[in-house]
């Protein structure tokens, strides 16, 4: 395949015009599609090239809309159903966990709910507690939905392709933070499969299990810590439903220590299912306890002094990994 | 009497300028409902049965109605009273009650039971319990039918309470934003559960709903098959001639309580009389006599109710004789990517 | 001309009948909205302030006609764009801009930003940026009026976008259902950031949101002043009164961009003809003129703007001075469980 | 403190009432309330003690119904909004998530939400995926909200009242499973102090940590390994966030096993936040892998025969606990 270097944005842009290019049950519906701005790049002038039809702004009814999406993919469609802020999405969870994820079981299979239900994480900016969440940790906990979290432009692209081919909900929540991030990616459509995390670097003191933008910050952590002769080994997490226990356990029980990164409420969240799996499978192996790296349980905060001291830095990821190699 | 003798049989039309045989074939559907569901209602009561019903008897006109001005192809939505959608839709007897049984053989395959209803195969995308849950649904299946240019019809069936959820709002804005092919379905049968309408909204005047959203719609008798028939057809024409959607408020009346087989369990002195009123006004027993004025004969009735019932003690037998899904089957169908509807 | 000389001053009447002296209040509101608001899009310009800012410059009539018909022990809710309300309702200036540069003197100490806006001694309960949110709790907060017999009014603003989430409906019906004293004001500016109304809905029509669920409603002039005192005057009757909730729709234009500074970020040419128009009905040079027509002198006018310049930069060198709050500080207030408002 | 037995349900009612007759700011809306059914004998009669404008039968919207309640607690009430089926309530996720729990921390803890969040689990019966969910763990993520669980006739009483007088929002969460169990009951109004657990039983080999109905079943299954000789150490979490850490890292500690019980889906649930904890917490002292015992990873299914085989057992909870210490 060709590849070139281009941004988590294009990334998504490209999949989601070669998604409409190549079948026609594909649609977009969703709220600030016909805004130059409301999805960054990442949607730009699709409108233009697919038709309004086809690229469907919607009133400010995310529960409908949602909705509606779902009732298409049941009717046989393959939209995808995007909300430009996952904040927003929590109008929807009627819909999506109520009705999507229970779609196929409660009818004994013979019917998938083939739809993408597109989820962006847009916090910062002193936007504050309601324009800032990642609630990942939700859909990993609900039977009957996939979730993919990419970090780099390769997954933004192959794992939205996979979304749709998948021929099951699936929620795609992708960061604005990451998207001007480059990246080699094929001009051709491909998946990255689901459930299959990416081994980022290879190393033997400590394993990094990273999601989404916090992989992207592992990668510059990993490079502070190898200055330190601390060989870190790093996984891209990408799927966190379902997620890839076979290189993740294999890579602890090597390793020894985890250090788990997901920029996250960490109370109850992404990185406690993996600590607990984690803790319980290679229980024998691990030389010191995992330590979780997320956000902290509050709101986030507008003030841009707060929001400093909210998010994550990858001197974070560096300090944890620190302090696990000294406790042991 | 007012028949004709010279009229060859079939011919004949109602003063509201139905075909006789339309409304006997609509009159077979309803008392098949009826039949089917006071089948249940003893089952239930006998202890054979566990998954909650909610029964449709009084309300049958309005399904059997509705689903005769459509196609094969088109699309219903329901809810937790969907028995009648089901059936009047074209869905399988002998699975659904199968299906109630807990049964593997069930239209859902035992993981459904009276609240979640599956008949692909005739356009019955699915019934759900969550109230109102299915509006968008339906909403999105116009959209797909718009969409593809198939001119599928997509009828969301759902009760008075229904429209306190926001979302059924949200839906029939979209649908009208959009002119989709959709037919809202309003059953008003004047109570949630044991909460009278005017004890959840301020005024008797769903249809207004459609007013607010810049949509046709009307009010009508929903005891009345051929109100209910004329009313869809109509909703029909517009829907698939890309004139968008309509909202149907259909009054009418449950008999039984709330769920399960009771005539009173959640019935206040209020209700009693109201049902009085209402039993009196029996959607099957109007077509029934309808029929009668154009030559129908107790006899003729009497063959149909007996098929009817020999139909449903096989379903009776079917379901009974059926296997339970079994418990190593538990984790299967959470994810069913295959099966997708063309 | 128009006014007499023998009346003492105060004492004229617009033709509508309202008191110039409530009318030069008005305009002073309005002009504090206005020129507070132009300085912040400075500042948002300049890089100073950080935290998203969305405009109220167009609809200051609407805020101030109807907060000027409110006790100050009456509630306001409000949204994404409600500097404007805030000031309206008397909230604090000062802390306002301090909370829009992140400070801690800020009325939601450094946490809330220009999106959330609080001032409980003057019944600002909160201003939040989803879109309906407060909608529900203006309800909420008009029950518990009710249920204390406290006879305070509660007003919730919203956009016509908020029309759009369904929660929007539920809560107009719960509010007539108990004929609660909820004054819903939905300021139709007919965008919701880039979408225009139609394209949102089929039809303009958003008053008939009333008669649906069965309460009072009209549409007015949301750039004339008068008009909204005197809609929400009646409103307020009715409500206190306990003869339920009313739904105006303020009709009206913000002469910005959706979020910052802007005159056309989000604009298409479409909307750049309809800010023309809009611009030649400025709601603050209207009242204005009525003033002049009563007497009022292009000196009077100029001494109440420096005022409020003045107020304003101080304002900003109270902002700037002030201190942000602490990293250590961070995970205060997640709860608070002394602090309940009475 | 003068106590009776009295049920569970008893228990609920009790608390009800006698929050309604010592503060003027307490309310009840939700759907059910003027039913004889809907919340089984929890709030039999209520209506008519307390009548109809305090006790508020609502529409069938759940959203603005909630968002009422949150409405009137910021306005200085002391609502208890009800939701008769937790499912119901993800119709009421934004006015919950995005509203409740932040809205203290946004306006710089100027102002509380004193609200109570009832939402029962009702479940079984053939009712299926929509009508039998248990969504702790979603609320364990949120900060700004706190979970309790009662278990028992006492803590269900003790809770509620908790619930109210704390002054935040406050998610409990009730069994109907537990409806009809007796416990002494102190008659007069008196608290159980949220994030504090309950000790049933000491024991010395290995700790079990359940939630509500499992903490239940657990005292079953206690007595049977008490009969095989294995002395197990009982803790009911009773709150869920915040959690008592404190009680459940020192019995860990001691015994060194853990077998955590929450009839809830396992994946990303709320035992894999505990056994996240104490595996890093109580690293060193820890003997075995910790184990979850949870509901599968699917929706509730109707049919009886599925029914039987996807709930969790007292035998259970006996075979996790055996399972630990042959491991060992
Ligand atoms: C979202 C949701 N809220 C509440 C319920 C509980 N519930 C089940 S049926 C029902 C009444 C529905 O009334 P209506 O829509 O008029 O239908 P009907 O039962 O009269 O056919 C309610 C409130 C539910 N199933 N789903
Ligand atoms: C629930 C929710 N959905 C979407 C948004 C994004 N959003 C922010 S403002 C806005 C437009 C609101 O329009 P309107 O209510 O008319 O208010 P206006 O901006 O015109 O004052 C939208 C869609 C949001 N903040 N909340
Ligand atoms: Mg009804
Ligand atoms: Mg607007």
């Amino acid at each position: 395949m060709t590849t070139r270097a281009i941004t988590y944005a294009e990334a998504i842009r490209e999949a989601h015009a070669q998604l409409l290019s190549t079948d026609p049950r594909v649609f977009i519906i969703g709220q600030g599609l016909w805004s130059p701005w409301y999805a960054g790049t990442s949607l730009k002038d699709i409108d233009k090239e697919f038709g309004r039809d086809r690229v469907i702004d919607s009133p400010v009814s995310e529960n409908a809309t949602t909705g509606a999406a779902i009732g298409a993919a049941i009717a046989g469609m393959r939209p995808i159903v995007f909300h430009p802020r996952m904040d927003f999405m929590l109008l929807a969870f009627d819909t999506i966990i109520n009705q999507a994820a229970n779609w196929s079981y409660i009818f004994g299979g013979q019917v998938s709910v083939p739809i993408v239900i597109r989820a962006t994480i847009n916090r910062g900016g002193q936007q504050g507690a309601q324009h800032s969440q990642a609630i990942q940790a939700f859909f990993m906990h609900v039977p009957g939905i996939k979730v993919v979290m990419p970090g780099t432009a390769y997954d933004a692209k192959g794992l939205l392709i996979a979304g749709i081919q998948d021929g099951n909900p699936v929620m795609y929540i992708d960061d604005r933070w990451l998207y001007e991030e480059r990246g080699e990616v094929p001009e051709e459509i491909f998946t990255v499969a689901i459930g299959k995390a990416a081994l980022r670097r290879k190393g033997s003191d400590v394993t990094i299990v990273a999601t989404s933008y916090m992989a992207a910050k592992s990668i510059e952590a990993a490079r502070i810590l190898s200055e330190e002769h601390i060989d870190a080994e790093l996984i891209d997490l990408r799927s966190i439903k379902p997620w890839d226990q076979e290189m993740v356990l294999s890579s602890v029980a090597k390793t020894g220590r985890l250090v788990i990164a997901d920029a996250a409420w960490g109370t109850g969240g992404v990185a406690a299912e993996i600590a607990a799996t984690v803790g319980s499978q290679v229980f024998d192996r691990l030389k010191a306890p995992i330590q979780r790296l997320c956000l902290p349980d509050a709101p986030a905060p507008t003030s841009a002094a707060l929001e400093g001291a909210y998010y994550l830095k990858a001197s974070q990821i560096v300090s944890a990994v620190q302090g696990l190699l000294v406790s042991k | 009497m007012k028949s004709e003798v010279t009229k060859p049989p079939g011919a004949e039309t109602t003063p509201g300028g139905l075909s006789v045989v339309l409304l006997r074939s609509m009159y077979r559907t309803m008392l098949r409902i009826r039949i089917f569901e006071e089948r249940v209602a003893e089952l239930v009561t006998a202890g054979e049965i566990g998954t909650p019903c909610h029964l449709y008897i009084g309300q049958e006109a309005v399904a059997t109605g509705v689903c005769a001005a459509l196609e094969k192809e088109d699309y219903v939505w329901g809810g937790h009273r969907s028995h009648g959608h089901y059936l009047a839709k074209g869905g399988n007897l002998r699975t659904m009650l199968a299906e109630i049984y807990g049964k593997a053989t069930g239209c859902s395959k035992g993981r459904g039971g009276s609240m979640h209803l599956f008949a692909s195969d005739v356009g019955i995308l699915g019934t759900v319990p969550l109230v109102a849950a299915t509006i968008p649904l339906a909403v999105g299946a116009g959209l797909a039918s718009k969409l593809r240019g198939d001119r599928r019809v997509s009828v969301a069936f759902f009760g008075d309470g229904a429209t306190e959820e926001g979302v059924f709002h949200e839906s029939v804005n979209m649908a009208a934003l959009y002119r989709l092919p959709v037919i809202f379905v309003c059953e008003n049968n004047f109570y949630a559960s044991h909460m009278q309408l005017l004890e959840r909204r301020a005024a008797d005047n769903l249809s207004k709903a459609g007013d607010a959203h810049g949509i046709t719609s009307s009010s009508l008798d929903g005891n009345d098959v051929e109100a209910a028939y004329r009313a869809a057809t109509i909703a029909v024409e517009r829907a698939r001639g890309g004139r968008g959607p309509t909202l149907l408020e259909c009054r009418t009346f449950r008999w039984r309580g709330h769920v399960g087989p009771s005539w009173d369990m959640d019935v206040g002195v209020k209700r009693k009389d109201e049902l009085k009123d209402w039993l009196g006004k029996d959607p099957v027993a109007r077509v029934r006599a309808s029929l009668s004025d154009f030559g129908d004969t107790p006899e003729g009735f009497e063959v149909m109710d007996k098929e009817i019932r020999a139909e449903v003690e096989k379903a009776v037998e079917f379901a009974r004789e059926s296997e339970y899904p079994r418990a190593s089957e538990l984790l299967d169908h959470v994810f069913s990517p295959g099966a997708v509807i063309q």
